[in-house]
């Protein structure tokens, strides 16, 4: 499953990359995000708590961020192991900031498998499920930077 | 969570100490020995696990054991005649048009059929097919089984003189 | 499957308070068709089970009023539905459309109210409901106050609906029909009894090739059966011929929002979109 | 009721003596499967047996770093969490395969395929084994995968550090300790000069064509039940080669084989997927380590991760001459076997003797490679890979004829291999009906006259298709047959019925040979310790070798019961009843005639460097499909208006069971040409279950469909007989695709043929593409 975007915020390059390098900050903008625990400056955990209508779906997921290019480029690596079923979700993340006329826009390619029993289970609800995410993280994240006259 | 379960079984009343997380087939085999409905896709998709509930076909494995207390359930073992086990006009066309291979599905093709023709004694080719579309057959017995339900229709119109 | 409680209440202010607001491993079950699959997958644990078998007031029946509305229990199964000749008077479309949702033995245990309630986008009926615009009726934790959910409002996503988790829907209804035309094509892209991968439902008021009134319902290639209100919009009002049907079927196309799965991809389900509201309509107008 | 029955006095009322083979009996156990009495393994039980289920890998190649199974051993119910350390304590060395041995009982160090079996939770109540399974826990450092056949032959990735043969199959030997390949065979054939053929021929064509991961799918899912002591184990199996696990079980275990039995049941379909070790290693290794019987027993999404068809990629290239004569042809075959070879090597093999079609070419050249890829594993499924080169070959051969305007029909009967000719192997061919089921294809489809070509969005073709098949040789098969005293038989034979009437064909056997109705000889269920070696139901093999061994077992009974006639001073010529001589020779109803037959074809191997050989096959299987289409161009949906096929499968042994294995046969290959397809993400099958695969119901049967048994009679058969289990297969997927051009001008070259596929082909055509969104 491929997802890819853009996201404009009214911010300077500098300010945006800092911000998405703030692991708090950025796990704040993706829905269901609990207990951050940061092992070292790349590597993170947290569990992720999600949900598609009365299904729930509970990961422990570990971040790696495997490359960073200030401020244009960080990449990531994602494993999650869902809790009482046998499955897996990998994903690897490429963000690239670039800058035009003050404003940043954020381009992500996010590239995530499902294994094992969830892989099977139904990828378009999964799918519609990590649009929603999708969705919201954006909203959040410009909110996030949101000046008090918003653009369009 | 166990509960005691009755219900009439080919006839017979009977009882079962089940849970509620248990499917009709399990309970059939596993306090019966009746393993003529069999799970196999476990989706309600095959036919395999047909088993008739107050006269209407069920997919075994997607009912629950719990919804049966006080019902009337009938399995293919209840075809053939309780006494003699003189096979049933559907079991014997089924024989007579080699209409089945492996044998695995063919008990859920047989109630289906059996309930299809107590629906349409004379069905066409279109309304056998309509409603044997949700039983699987993989040897591709599907022409015979067509031939057997229009060959089971004349056998149950104009019976065998006893 | 694990383990759960299982509950069959007979009253259903009884149901309603066993079931709990809170808690997504508390569900109801009617047929259980679908629920079973989900809980056979391992996705769905429920702690709890309350069963609606039991409850008379969602086993009504089926019922035609003297204005020639359909009023149809929530507990009532499918293949009741297909066989009752009230409906196949008041509404055709439906029993023709039964005769390929899914299977006899699932028609005979799923239930209106349970297929209804479950919000898959690829079942064939809420389609064909939206078409008619029908309703249901939904009861809550308040008793007796019953409130009305338009099908086309019920299924927000998948397998979500606007229904509360300790609310049931107790009745399905549907109004007269007058002289309006529906059909509904199902379109497999697998073996004929696949689920479908498009489902476009329609309802025509037409005289002659004037159109009074239309609507158009797109499933299964979409999240959730959707009515394509520009199509609508377009028809109303016009005379259907050759031409308008393909501008419809173009509308169409670029109206929906179709989703690619193992059934197709999105684009070429936009396609089939395209060329079936066409369709579609042509079989309306013509029946 | 009078009956001429001599022998015996167990015959049903009305049964008929003489004329055995030949008769439309239905089958023997008839009323056991129309009852619901019949047995599946299944659906069986012994007492106090324990059940398994198995957690699986979520990685498609990946290094095991732990397995935490704490949660699981803890939850109430669990009787014991088993690892391969587990495993490796009962069994030191847990590898098996039938070509390499490769394949661990449960993973060891890592794992090479999404949903490969890791560890096994043993309960007695299957729910509570399965909710234990969730709860395992297991940590993969990941390492990259492979997945496509193509990749996977050039490559670095690597499936297996280092390869293993089993020592069965001699052109596997040089393979031995091999590293730094993915290649499990490579077979060559060689005949004649291809290069100097193409460069004199007036045309050459080059396509490649591709086929999908499909899945046998027999209704009844594996399942094995193992009860092991220290004397001995038996196991219960859905198994089509009961000998085959017997001999790898015992070596597993350093054991005779005397100590391993073991018993099948009826088999609710089989396909080729229950051959060699499925799950009989893992019960017999868990009953093993609990000291108790297990039952193995997998769900429909499970199959989906045990054994699968090869997906592959055949690059066929063919000079044609000026006179419409083929010339030469090249075959080069990628076949995608997943990660464990299973019996991907032979299907390499014995399909690459004629990757080249049932042709008369000068010059052939056949590379034909087995893959190793992070694939669930792919063997043998109806056809041993035939229906896969036939897809390439008779979809090229259309292209060609199409290309020079040559009638498809006159352009392949100018071609076809005529008896007597060598084929690519240098065998010379006899015996078989490539003609005759061509002609009879053609006439049932009118090919003389114009098919009308269709109205409006509708468009109309048709198209056809050959093909021949070398059956499996060099096999071995034993049969045993005794005669009691008061006359009955009784027939011991490891062939299993899993529902292709194989007891009731050896039923007829029996009974010409020894004059009586073949209803009244007894088939002993299938048990290693009663029931002899056979190599295994496969390939279309077992009436012919089966058939032999049983007609050999009667023969020699026959011969006896003469014998004992002369001995107890009999004219020549007596009609003595059995019973009768019986009492005469031992005073009462007592004693036995014990009757043998062994049947081993000969064989001759191919030449490793050349492949060629005088005797590859005892004997060729042919078929003929032609099939009439309506391709609605709006949608891309396609309507089979008309399918039929023409199959020599020698005299039928029993015509009814030869006409429901002809329309099996091609209703199943109809699934795997229109749309069945595992649809495979980052190695993660995504539609593992019957709700998301589909195969052909009712509704996809095509309203008209002819199958025929073309006039034929093996000389070398039993009674004439040849096999046809797989022989209606072979042509079915061309034939639609041949049609499908010829309805409305498209090709398409990778299978299934969904109406997608040929809606995006009518727009590359129409010079519009399909645009993907997203």
């Amino acid at each position: 499953m491929k997802f890819t975007g853009d996201i404009w915020l009214n911010a300077p390059r500098a300010a945006v990359f800092a911000k998405l390098r703030d692991a708090r900050f950025f796990a704040s903008c993706v829905q269901g995000v609990q207990d951050l625990n940061e092992i070292d400056g790349d590597h993170y955990t947290a569990v992720l708590d999600t949900k598609v209508a009365y299904l729930k779906f509970k990961f422990n997921v570990m971040v790696e961020v495997a490359r960073v290019d200030p401020p244009r480029e960080i990449e990531a690596k994602i494993e999650g192991t869902p809790l009482g079923i046998v499955g897996r979700l990998t994903a690897r993340s490429l963000t690239r900031l670039t800058e035009d006329d003050g404003a940043t826009k954020v381009s992500y390619e996010i590239d995530a498998a499902l294994t094992g029993k969830l892989g099977s289970l139904g990828q378009p609800v999964l799918r519609a499920k990590a649009k929603e995410m999708e969705r919201q993280f954006s909203e959040r994240m410009r909110a996030a930077f949101a000046e008090p006259k918003s653009e369009t | 969570m166990t509960r005691t379960i009755s219900f009439s079984l080919n006839g017979e009343q009977v009882s079962a100490e089940i849970k509620p997380h248990h499917n009709l087939v399990e309970v059939l085999q596993r306090e019966f020995n009746l393993m003529g409905a069999r799970e196999s896709c476990g989706q309600g998709m095959c036919g395999c696990c047909t088993v008739l509930v107050n006269g209407e076909a069920v997919s075994g494995c997607l009912y629950l054991a719990a919804f049966v207390d006080g019902a009337e359930v009938k399995t293919v073992e209840s075809l053939a005649e309780a006494r003699t086990q003189a096979l049933s006009p559907v079991q014997e066309a089924f024989i007579e048009a080699g209409a089945f291979q492996c044998g695995y599905c063919t008990p859920g093709f047989l109630l289906m059929t059996t309930q299809l023709l107590d629906r349409y004694p004379e069905p066409d080719e279109d309304q056998i097919r309509h409603y044997l579309s949700g039983n699987l057959c993989r040897c591709g017995a599907y022409p015979e089984i067509v031939d057997a339900v229009k060959l089971a229709a004349r056998k149950r119109k104009n019976p065998r003189p006893a | 499957m694990t383990p759960f409680e299982l509950l069959e209440p007979a009253s259903l202010a009884e149901a309603i308070a066993l079931l709990d607001p809170e808690d997504s491993s508390v569900r109801p079950i009617a047929g259980g068709t679908a629920l079973m699959l989900m809980m056979k997958a391992g996705v769905f644990r429920p702690r709890r089970l309350v069963s609606l078998r039991k409850l008379a007031s969602l086993n009504s029946g089926i019922a035609i009023g003297k204005n020639g509305a359909l009023s149809i229990g929530a507990m009532t199964p499918l293949a009741a539905v297909e066989r009752s000749a009230e409906v196949a008077r008041a509404a055709p479309v439906i029993p023709r459309m039964m005769r390929r949702l899914s299977n006899i033995r699932v028609r005979n245990v799923a239930t209106i109210g349970g297929n209804l309630a479950h919000g898959d986008p690829h079942m064939d009926l809420p389609p064909v409901l939206i078409a008619l615009s029908a309703e249901v009726g939904v009861v809550g934790p308040d008793g007796t106050a019953e409130r009305r959910v338009a099908i086309e409002d019920l299924v927000t996503g998948y397998f979500e609906t606007v229904l509360a988790k300790n609310e049931l829907v107790s009745e399905l209804r549907i109004p007269p029909q007058g002289g309006s035309r529906a059909v509904y094509i199902k379109v497999t892209t697998g073996s004929a009894e696949d689920w479908p991968a498009l489902g476009i439902a329609v309802a025509l008021e037409a005289e002659g090739a004037m159109v009074k009134s239309a609507r158009v319902v797109i499933s299964a290639a979409t999240e959730r059966a959707t009515r394509l209100k520009g199509v609508e919009r377009l028809l109303a009002g016009t005379s259907i011929d050759e031409k308008m049907l393909a501008r419809a079927g173009d509308a169409a196309a670029d109206e929906a929002e179709c989703i690619s799965d193992v059934r197709g991809s999105a684009a070429y389900k936009r396609e089939l979109t395209r060329v079936h509201v066409g369709r579609a309509l042509r079989q309306a107008l013509n029946s | 009721m009078a009956t001429s029955i001599t022998q015996g006095g167990q015959a049903a009322p009305g049964a008929k003596v003489g004329g055995q083979v030949g008769r439309s009996l239905p089958r023997l156990e008839a009323r056991a499967k129309v009852t619901g009495r019949a047995e599946y393994t299944h659906t069986m039980r012994l007492a106090g047996m324990l059940h398994a289920k198995i957690f699986r890998s979520t990685v498609a190649h990946g290094r095991i770093k732990s397995i935490d199974v704490s949660a699981a051993a803890k939850v109430p119910g669990v009787y014991r969490v088993v690892t391969a350390d587990d495993v490796r304590k009962v069994i030191p060395s847990p590898y098996y395969g039938p070509a390499f041995h490769d394949q661990p009982i449960l993973a060891i160090d890592k794992v090479h395929y999404v949903g490969e079996p890791v560890a096994a939770v043993v309960a007695a109540d299957p729910h509570v084994a399965e909710e234990a399974v969730q709860l395992i826990v297991a940590n993969y450092e990941e390492l990259p995968a492979v997945f496509d056949e193509i990749e996977a032959a050039h490559n670095k990735t690597l499936v297996h550090e280092e390869l293993k043969p089993a020592g069965t199959f001699a052109d596997l030997k040089h393979l031995k300790g091999r590293k730094g390949t993915n290649v499990a065979l490579d077979f060559k054939l060689r005949r004649g000069d291809v290069d100097k053929a193409f460069a004199e021929a007036a045309h050459v064509f080059e396509h490649t064509f591709h086929t999908q991961k499909v899945l046998h799918l027999p209704l009844e899912p594996f399942a094995s039940i193992a009860d092991w002591n220290e004397s001995g184990v038996t196991i219960y199996s859905a198994t089509q080669g009961p000998s085959f696990v017997r001999t790898e079980i015992a070596r597993l275990l350093g054991w005779p084989e005397n100590r391993v039995r073991i018993k099948v049941p009826y088999l609710g379909g089989g396909f080729g997927a229950k051959l060699y070790i499925k799950m009989e290693a893992l019960a017999t290794a868990l009953s093993m380590i609990v000291r108790r019987s297990v039952k193995v027993a997998l769900t429909m999404e499970e199959q989906f991760y045990t054994i699968t068809r090869h997906p592959s990629t055949f690059r066929i290239k063919t000079g044609v001459d000026a006179t419409g004569r083929i010339t030469a042809r090249k075959c080069e075959v990628y076949w995608n076997g997943g990660a464990y070879a299973d019996v991907g090597p032979r299907v390499a093999q014995k399909s690459g003797f004629t990757a080249s079609g049932p042709y008369d070419i000068d010059n052939v050249w056949v590379d034909s490679y087995a893959l190793y890829t992070n694939l669930p594993p792919a063997g043998a499924l109806r056809g041993f890979g035939i229906p896969q080169l036939v897809w390439g070959y008779e979809s090229h051969t259309d292209m060609i004829a199409r290309a020079l305007k040559l009638d498809p029909i006159e352009f392949r009967r100018k071609n076809l291999l005529r008896e007597g000719r060598p084929q690519a192997t240098g065998q010379i061919v006899r015996e078989v009906q490539l003609e005759a089921v061509l002609d009879r294809v053609a006439e049932r489809l009118n090919w003389g006259k114009p098919l009308p070509a269709g109205t409006g969005a509708l468009r109309r073709g048709r198209g056809v298709a050959v093909a021949i098949k070398a059956v499996i040789a060099p096999t071995t098969s034993v049969a045993n047959l005794t005669i009691a005293g008061d006359g009955s038989t009784t027939l011991y034979c490891g062939t299993i019925d899993m529902g292709q009437g194989s007891d009731t064909a050896m039923a007829q056997i029996v009974g010409e040979v020894l004059d009586i109705p073949a209803e009244t000889v007894r088939i002993v269920p299938r048990d290693t310790d009663v029931t002899p070696y056979d190599m295994g139901t496969l390939g279309s093999r077992s009436l012919y070798h089966m058939g032999h061994a049983v007609r050999l077992a009667a023969e020699e009974a026959r011969a006896k019961i003469k014998a004992m006639a002369r001995e107890v001073g009999e004219p020549e010529g007596s009609n003595i009843p059995l019973p009768d001589l019986f009492k005469k020779k031992f005073g009462m109803q007592a004693g036995n005639i014990v009757g043998t037959g062994t049947y081993k074809p000969d064989y001759v191997p191919p030449d490793p460097a050349t492949g060629l050989t005088d005797n590859v096959t005892p004997f060729w299987m042919c078929a003929a499909s032609g099939a009439e289409v309506e391709v609605d161009t709006e949608t891309g949906h396609v309507r089979i208006a008309r399918l039929v096929t023409a199959v020599d499968c020698g005299r039928p042994v029993n015509p009814k069971i030869v006409e429901t294995q002809i329309s099996g046969a091609v209703l199943m290959h109809l699934g795997f040409t229109m749309f069945e397809t595992m649809h495979i993400d980052a190695g993660q099958v995504t539609n593992a279950s019957l709700a998301d695969y589909k195969i052909p119901a009712m509704l996809d049967v095509p309203q008209v469909m002819e199958n025929e048994a073309v006039d034929s009679h093996l000389a070398s058969g039993p009674f004439g007989a040849k096999g046809v289990g797989e022989t209606a297969t072979f042509c079915v997927s061309p034939a639609i695709a041949n049609a499908i051009e010829d309805a409305c001008g498209v090709r398409l070259t990778s299978l299934p043929l969904t109406p997608e596929a040929v809606f995006r082909a009518l727009r590359v055509q129409a010079n519009a593409p399909l645009e993907d969104e997203e």
